[in-house]
């Protein structure tokens, strides 16, 4: 006997996302497009469980406000059965306690904020990304286990996200080691150029460079790092690690040696230019979103996100109640998705509300990303 | 008896909605002076903006045998009128050599421009001390001066002129008025000139028409209309 | 000290595109007393297209020339096709027009283009100029380029009728029509003026900061500041401005930190203007009654 | 009780103003004393409107001082002249062109009334009296000016002529003591300058008005005022009746031209 | 010439009627559309009467923008800021002070008129593209000062603060969305009604003066430096007030709320609405809350293009707003008959 909750019916899924397809962000409006286009592969395959999935990705300009009342529309007007990748950490903050109170899955949200992770207090928001702190824990154990002696500068982005790894970068390197870190500098969005903050960092005599920047910046960054003569020990966030996106256009040459942290592939990284996985994804992009960027690494991040949402409701079988799909969305044992790095799986219980948490560092050899160390993190 | 340069007939001007001139006919002979009288607001200047396309109108305007009306106003200043508009439509952020420079846009011969140059400070030897102010801040009469010299460099065959004594002294005026008739002797240039010093405009001119409320009410030559009794009444005080 | 050194440097070096873009400001202000915010997104469209014949195999020199005729058409079509309609209408009604370019422009271009950076070739040598690393040779080089097209427009402006006529029309449309300007056209021209230097701009600024749609969009605050620093009606002020805004804003930076620092160096400049309403270099122009 | 001497309502001693290299006055004394009629005349560039522009406080002038009522202006901001009672017009008009008529001359009237922003916006009692008052008398200056038939149209729309007769209207609203009036007969026929000449004369005689009148239509400035001044080049050349003034080789030589 | 004698002692009591007072016609009108406000949230769902509530909050912005630049000709590319202003005081004084609602609107108010002010003040010297730079500037600086590290306890940072949405007061049967809306429409009622006196009568003529003619303004009397920066407070005033409302109904506060879209936003409701005047406010409210939502519909790959085009075609269609639109109508219509 099959129950549904608001938005489900034997035909239909309704699933709703506000994504910022106009105002600064628009950049990352192509999640909500690649995952439509693989919502639409997956019901010409059939749906799941016989069901058509209907995303209802509306535009809220990344302006909390008007995500709220785009949310509000999509849960009271449309009665979307959950929500999925709304994205930014300002929207999601702006409706994380109208979702809460009105019981509407909340789920995978596209933003790295750790605070996603509360299944104590939020029960009904779930986070995907690997966490921006985790990331930046990361860097810094790396640190003090290769490099304790290290002088660190810091650039990072003037807003949630930068200060997100920042603060992961010093919860490790904390106390006694919080000395390593000699030079911070921070850049808006709206900045020409990252030159300037370079510059004075490189002034402060560090020999490590913590670079979070978004993917722009980072080639700048990388670029003028090489120029000024500087030789860090570069630790670039794996946000601006795109081979394709960043590190070509800075220079392969400028890029040699730099580390990042990874969980999925990426798509320019000649490595996987024949991975079977890369492959399909690239027959999708191909048939299902011909308009999107292959080199655009939030085509891969959004159609994991995807296939980790149709995970979820295969799972559900029959019971579409909110209350389930919270349950099996709190339910995924090892998912396995073919894009994300050997080794990594997607996980998550009652108590984790994190369904990725694991990385692996990688080196760039000035062609491809190698991956070194062991998987990290996993609970 | 030579052909009208200019010849208007049932026209008629309009602001939006607003009806002004209703149906007015008159002519400016080839080498004339043709002088339009009338009260505050009769329609004395809407009927020069007519003339060179700045309102819109309704009825015939032709220039040496060309019609103008419907033409835009720039195509119509480059048959060769020109116009001292009221309010004297001085470039205020422009230095008085701009301005005069600027008149002769449309001119293609620097030398002749360059003469007249000098003709415009000989005219107004004010203009040449002020040769490097900005506009804007000349004295009203000044600014005048200038007005006049603007549209005395396009070399015009027709030259309108909206109350062109406006500010100006009593010895300027007077002045000015010799330029007129000089510039009329010397090179032929026709006027249509709005004059709220009668006196003066009668003299100068040879046709006069007045103007009530948007309609032509007496029309003849200078000397004739000098002697009619209502505007000897009303425009000259006698 | 040194550090001080290489921070003025660099703010000349982005200081280089604030004028750049500055002084395409200044054209268009010129041409209609009025600042086209959608500038920065035509300049950033007209480097696409070089982009794009660059990839089709166009050579460099060929492209940029292509593209910079390409934007002065366009500017005098934009003009004339959407801003006529509007031209005698509000200026406000004017700044609305060109809000809805500016996003017009912006999300076209993210649509077509997509907003992952693109590198952008530069047509000077890649080696630092006398092997140093304070300034690159484009850097150099795209100043070089943006002094020569601040010569040309003072040239312009000064000695050619146009440009006397271009600022007639801009003052006062109706006396200008009495004098026999051609006023839309003037219009139109200005704007054909003005994309070309866009254009001209946008190519020398994409190889520094990478082309994607928003490359512009910071830029553009900057070069609206430089342009009223130096005086929006002097091209040289603007240049001289633009390069002020750079340094400006780096030394700020080193000082006062960088999390304030476009805050703090638009309140100096602001701080100026208040003292210098009319910018460093402008004209002051008296109204008198 | 009454001085011996009739007390000037202006005096101006020794006003220079320079721009730049321009001396736009020079050294300017004169008086002009209570309930007459001054003209002012000179030829154009003189300094006349300069001389109005310190009247009212819009220009600084470098050396000189001017006293109204026996005190210094210096001492009043430009706002705060409407005030003290004076009042002008614009040789070039400066009116607010997208008002009406009516809402003009109600301006004039800003300076004599007094409510501000709160009691405003809260439309207290007092502020509706106030506005009724300001209300009646904008229809009697409308009335005077004649210019019922315009009341409620936007000024930019009306002729020269009558804009300069809505400038004097909204300079009349302010009840000044001294009026400046800036070629008021610009653009009148002769008919209306002789109506103009009957209003100014009508005016002064029962408002008890001083005026300063700049105007070079010279058939108004001889008929209509008790003293005439004559500037030069920023420079006082004559003062006196009218007779004096015309007959005043200077003046004809300068201003007036052969045939005046 | 026999004119009427002039006398400068007070008028007879007899006065022409009154010019500027509203006709009868005008005042049903005023009625039934408060009625209709008033009906609107018992027959639409929560989320529109959400939207409606926004809306009114942008209509209040929208008038006091309007009064700064539409009347008094300053314009200002940085509401915005003031929004910000508003909405954060209200947040802090509930989230960190333990305000009640109701109370942090006055308070918003007031922290922006002097803000405003202060702002209005050294801005008197900047005019046009001067002004509008330093207004732009402050638009633009709005949302760094507000996640900068010192004020972070305060402001939350870039995280922003939570705050919690009102219940309508115990006995009054009306959910929290419709409550709000009445709250709202209480404040914009209240608002517009000062903003409307304030305009028709002395201080409303001074502004345009300003605007038109400031030296003969001056001339005559009005203190342009005080009017104008007094101007620039009440405007924030207006501004503060809608910011805090709006924060209210979102129930959350973040740097990225009040960029500087925000501010160009608010100019163009007030240009679509119609400059210099009031009811514009209340149409440019309605395009700025709910057209963009259209362009969303039509087109996902493009959505700003396709608010662009709107806006460009509105201006083609109403050069002087909405309000403009009407009155020209109007105008037709009454001549036609
Ligand atoms: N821009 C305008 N809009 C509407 N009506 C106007 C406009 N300009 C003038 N008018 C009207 O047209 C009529 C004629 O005005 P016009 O300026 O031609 O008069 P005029 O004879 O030149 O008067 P004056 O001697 O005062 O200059 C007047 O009734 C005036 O109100
Ligand atoms: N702001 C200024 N800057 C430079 N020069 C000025 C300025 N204001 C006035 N002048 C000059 O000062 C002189 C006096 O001007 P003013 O306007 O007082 O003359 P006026 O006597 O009123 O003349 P008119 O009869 O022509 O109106 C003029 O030569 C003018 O060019
Ligand atoms: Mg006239
Ligand atoms: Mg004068």
């Amino acid at each position: 006997q099959a129950k549904y909750g608001p938005g489900a019916s034997a035909k239909e899924i309704k699933l709703g996302q506000t994504m910022p397809y106009s105002g600064p962000a628009s950049a990352y409006g192509t999640i909500g497009k690649v995952q439509q286009a693989y919502f639409r592969k997956v019901n010409e395959e059939g749906g799941v469980n016989g069901r058509m999935i209907n995303l209802l990705s509306v535009d809220d300009g990344y302006s909390p406000p008007k995500a709220v009342e785009q949310v509000r529309k999509l849960v009271e007007q449309d009665e979307v059965l959950a929500l999925f990748q709304t994205l930014g950490t300002p929207s999601n903050s702006a409706i994380h306690k109208y979702v809460n109170a009105k019981k509407v899955p909340h789920l995978f949200l596209a933003t790295g904020a750790t605070k996603w992770n509360d299944p104590k207090n939020y029960p009904w928001t779930m986070g995907f990304n690997l966490s921006y702190q985790t990331e930046g824990a990361i860097y810094g154990r790396y640190l003090l286990k290769n490099k304790p002696n290290a002088k660190v500068a810091i650039l990072y982005q003037n807003d949630d996200y930068g200060k997100d790894v920042l603060a992961g970068v010093k919860q490790v390197l904390s106390g006694a080691n919080a000395k390593m870190i000699v030079a911070e500098a921070t850049y808006e969005v709206t900045d020409p150029t990252v030159d300037s903050q370079i510059l004075t960092l490189k002034a402060s005599g560090a020999d490590t460079f913590i670079n979070i920047t978004t993917p722009k910046f980072a080639a700048q960054a990388i670029r003028k790092v090489y120029d000024s003569g500087w030789k860090p020990l570069h630790l670039l966030n794996n946000v601006g690690a795109s081979v394709g996106s960043v590190l070509t256009p800075a220079g392969l040459d400028k890029s040699i040696d730099i580390v990042t942290v990874q969980y999925y592939k990426d798509a320019t990284d000649p490595q996987w230019k024949d991975d079977p996985a890369m492959l399909e994804w690239r027959a999708f992009m191909a048939r299902y979103y011909r308009e999107g960027n292959v080199e655009d690494a939030s085509n891969i991040y959004g159609y994991i996100a995807a296939q980790a949402m149709v995970q979820v409701l295969k799972q559900c079988g029959n019971d579409l109640t909110r209350e389930n799909v919270m349950k099996q969305a709190a339910n995924l044992k090892n998912f396995k998705q073919s894009l994300l790095l050997p080794g990594i799986t997607l996980n998550t219980s009652p108590t984790d509300f994190a369904p990725v948490d694991q990385a692996q560092l990688s080196k760039f050899n000035g062609k491809q990303w190698v991956l070194f160390g062991d998987v990290i993190g996993g609970n | 008896m030579s052909s009208p340069l200019l010849q208007v007939r049932g026209l008629h001007a309009y602001y939006g909605s607003t009806h002004v001139l209703h149906g007015i006919d008159f002519e400016v002979r080839q080498g004339g002076i043709t002088t339009i009288l009338g009260a505050n607001g009769a329609g004395k200047t809407t009927t020069l903006r007519a003339m060179c396309g700045m309102v819109r109108t309704q009825g015939d305007i032709i220039l040496g045998g060309d019609r103008i009306d419907g033409k835009p106003t720039e195509s119509i200043v480059r048959m060769g009128v020109a116009h001292v508009p009221d309010g004297r439509g001085t470039f205020l952020n422009f230095t008085v050599e701009e301005n005069l420079r600027i008149g002769a846009y449309t001119r293609k011969d620097k030398a002749g421009v360059q003469a007249d140059y000098e003709r415009m400070f000989n005219y107004f030897p004010r203009l040449r001390e002020r040769r490097r102010q900005q506009a804007g801040t000349l004295s009203g009469g000044e600014q005048q001066m200038l007005a006049v010299s603007r549209a005395l460099m396009l070399q015009p065959r027709l030259l309108l002129l909206d109350e062109p004594s406006f500010g100006l002294a009593p010895r300027i005026v007077q002045e000015l008025f010799e330029i007129f008739r000089e510039i009329n002797q010397a090179s032929g240039i026709s006027m249509l000139l709005v004059e709220q010093n009668a006196a003066l405009a009668l003299r100068l001119a040879d046709h006069a028409y007045l103007l009530e409320t948007g309609r032509v009410v007496i029309s003849g030559s200078a000397e004739s209309i000098r002697n009619d009794e209502s505007v000897r009444r009303s425009y000259l005080g006698y | 000290m040194d550090l001080l050194i290489h921070q003025v440097l660099s703010g000349l070096a982005t200081g280089g595109i604030y004028a750049s873009v500055a002084l395409a400001l200044v054209m268009i202000y010129q041409a209609t007393h009025l600042v086209n915010f959608a500038q920065g997104e035509i300049a950033m469209f007209a480097t696409y297209l070089a982009w794009t014949l660059m990839q089709a195999g166009v050579p460099y020199w060929g492209a940029f020339f292509i593209t910079v005729a390409a934007a002065f058409v366009g500017g005098v079509i934009l003009e004339r096709v959407v801003i006529r309609p509007v031209e005698n209408g509000p200026i406000l009604s004017l700044v609305i027009v060109f809000i809805g370019l500016l996003v017009i422009f912006n999300s076209v271009a993210g649509w077509i283009y997509s907003y992952t950076i693109k590198p952008f070739p530069s047509p000077f040598p890649t080696q630092p100029l006398f092997g140093n690393t304070y300034v690159t040779s484009h850097e150099l080089g795209s100043a070089g380029v943006t002094l020569t097209v601040l010569l040309l427009v003072f040239l312009f402006f000064r000695f050619t009728p146009l440009g006397l006529a271009m600022r007639a029309a801009a003052q006062n449309p109706v006396s200008s029509r009495l004098v026999g300007v051609r006023v839309g056209w003037m219009l139109a021209l200005g704007w054909g003026l003005a994309s070309a230097i866009g254009a001209v701009a946008g190519i020398m600024v994409a190889p520094i900061v990478f082309l994607e749609p928003n490359m512009m969009g910071g830029i553009l605050l900057y070069a609206f500041a430089g342009a009223l620093l130096g005086g929006i009606d002097s091209p040289g002020g603007a240049v001289l401005g633009g390069f002020v805004v750079g340094v400006l804003e780096n030394v700020v930076g080193v000082y006062l930190g960088t999390e304030l620092k476009l805050t703090v160096a638009l309140v100096i400049i602001v701080g100026v203007l208040v003292v210098r309403p009319a910018g460093l270099f402008g004209k002051v122009h008296v109204a008198r009654v | 009780m009454q001085e011996p001497r009739a007390q000037a309502l202006l005096e101006v001693t020794g006003v220079t103003v320079r721009f730049g290299g321009i001396t736009a006055l020079d050294g300017v004394s004169f008086k002009v004393m209570r309930g007459t009629i001054a003209g002012l005349i000179g030829p154009n560039g003189a300094g006349k409107t300069t001389l109005f522009n310190c009247l009212s406080r819009l220009y600084g002038f470098s050396e000189g001082e001017i006293l109204f009522e026996g005190k210094p202006l210096t001492d009043t901001p430009p706002h705060g002249i409407a005030a003290l009672g004076i009042g002008r017009t614009f040789q070039n008009l400066a009116l607010f062109r997208t008002m009406s008529v009516r809402d003009n001359v109600m301006l004039g009237g800003h300076a004599r009334s007094a409510s501000g922003f709160l009691s405003n916006a809260l439309r207290l009692p007092h502020v509706q009296r106030e506005e009724r008052q300001l209300g009646a008398r904008a229809s009697q200056v409308i009335d005077l000016l004649d210019l019922q038939a315009v009341a409620a149209t936007p000024v930019a729309d009306l002729p020269f002529g009558t804009q300069k007769r809505v400038e004097l209207a909204r300079a009349l609203m302010s009840q000044p003591k001294l009026l400046l009036l800036d070629e008021p007969a610009g653009g009148l026929n002769h008919e209306e300058v002789d109506g103009l000449r009957l209003l100014l004369r009508r005016i002064q005689s029962e408002l008890q008005l001083t005026m300063l009148l700049v105007e070079h239509h010279m058939n108004l400035v001889m008929r209509v005022s008790d003293q005439v001044i004559a500037l030069d080049f920023g420079r006082k050349i004559a003062d006196g009746t009218p007779a004096e003034v015309r007959e005043n080789p200077d003046v004809v030589r300068a201003y007036l031209g052969v045939e005046a | 010439m026999d004119q009427p004698p002039v006398s400068s002692v007070t008028p007879p009591a007899a006065v022409p009627a009154k010019l500027r007072a509203m006709g009868t016609r005008q005042l049903l009108l005023l009625g039934m559309l408060v009625v209709v406000a008033c009906v609107l949230p018992f027959v639409l769902g929560n989320y529109r009467v959400f939207q409606l509530t926004l809306a009114l909050a942008y209509a209040i912005a929208l008038l006091g923008l309007n009064m700064l630049t539409g009347f008094n000709g300053q314009i200002s590319l940085g509401h915005g800021a003031f929004y910000a202003i508003g909405a954060y005081t209200a947040a802090i004084l509930m989230d960190k002070a333990g305000f009640p609602y109701w109370a942090t609107i006055p308070v918003s108010g007031v922290v922006c008129l002097v803000a405003g002010f202060l702002f209005g003040l050294p801005a008197l010297r900047l005019e046009g593209l001067y002004l509008a730079l330093a207004t732009f500037a402050l638009g633009v600086a709005m949302p760094q000062i507000l996640k900068h590290k010192s004020l972070e306890h305060w402001t939350g940072g870039a995280m922003g603060v939570v705050i919690v949405k009102p219940d309508a007061p115990e006995g009054i049967p009306l959910s929290q969305d419709q409550w709000l809306y009445f709250f709202t429409l209480a404040w914009a009622l209240l608002l517009f009604w000062v903003a409307w006196n304030l305009l028709r009568g002395r201080v409303g003529r001074a502004l345009v003066a300003i605007r038109d003619q400031p030296i003969a303004a001056q001339a005559m009397g009005v203190n342009t430096a005080i009017y104008k920066s007094l101007t620039f407070g009440v405007s924030a005033f207006y501004t503060g007030v809608a910011g805090a409302l709006g924060a209210i109904a979102v129930q959350f506060v973040a740097p990225d709320s009040f960029t500087i879209f925000l501010s160009l936003t608010l100019l163009i409701g007030v240009v679509i609405g119609g400059l210099a005047s009031i009811s514009g406010a209340i149409y440019g409210a309605l395009f700025i809350q709910f057209v963009p939502n259209i362009a969303d519909q039509i087109s996902k790959a493009a959505p700003w293009a396709i608010y662009g085009v709107f806006l460009i075609l509105f201006m083609y269609v109403m050069p002087s707003g909405v309000a403009g639109m009407v009155k020209m109508l109007r105008h037709r219509l009454s001549r036609s008959k």
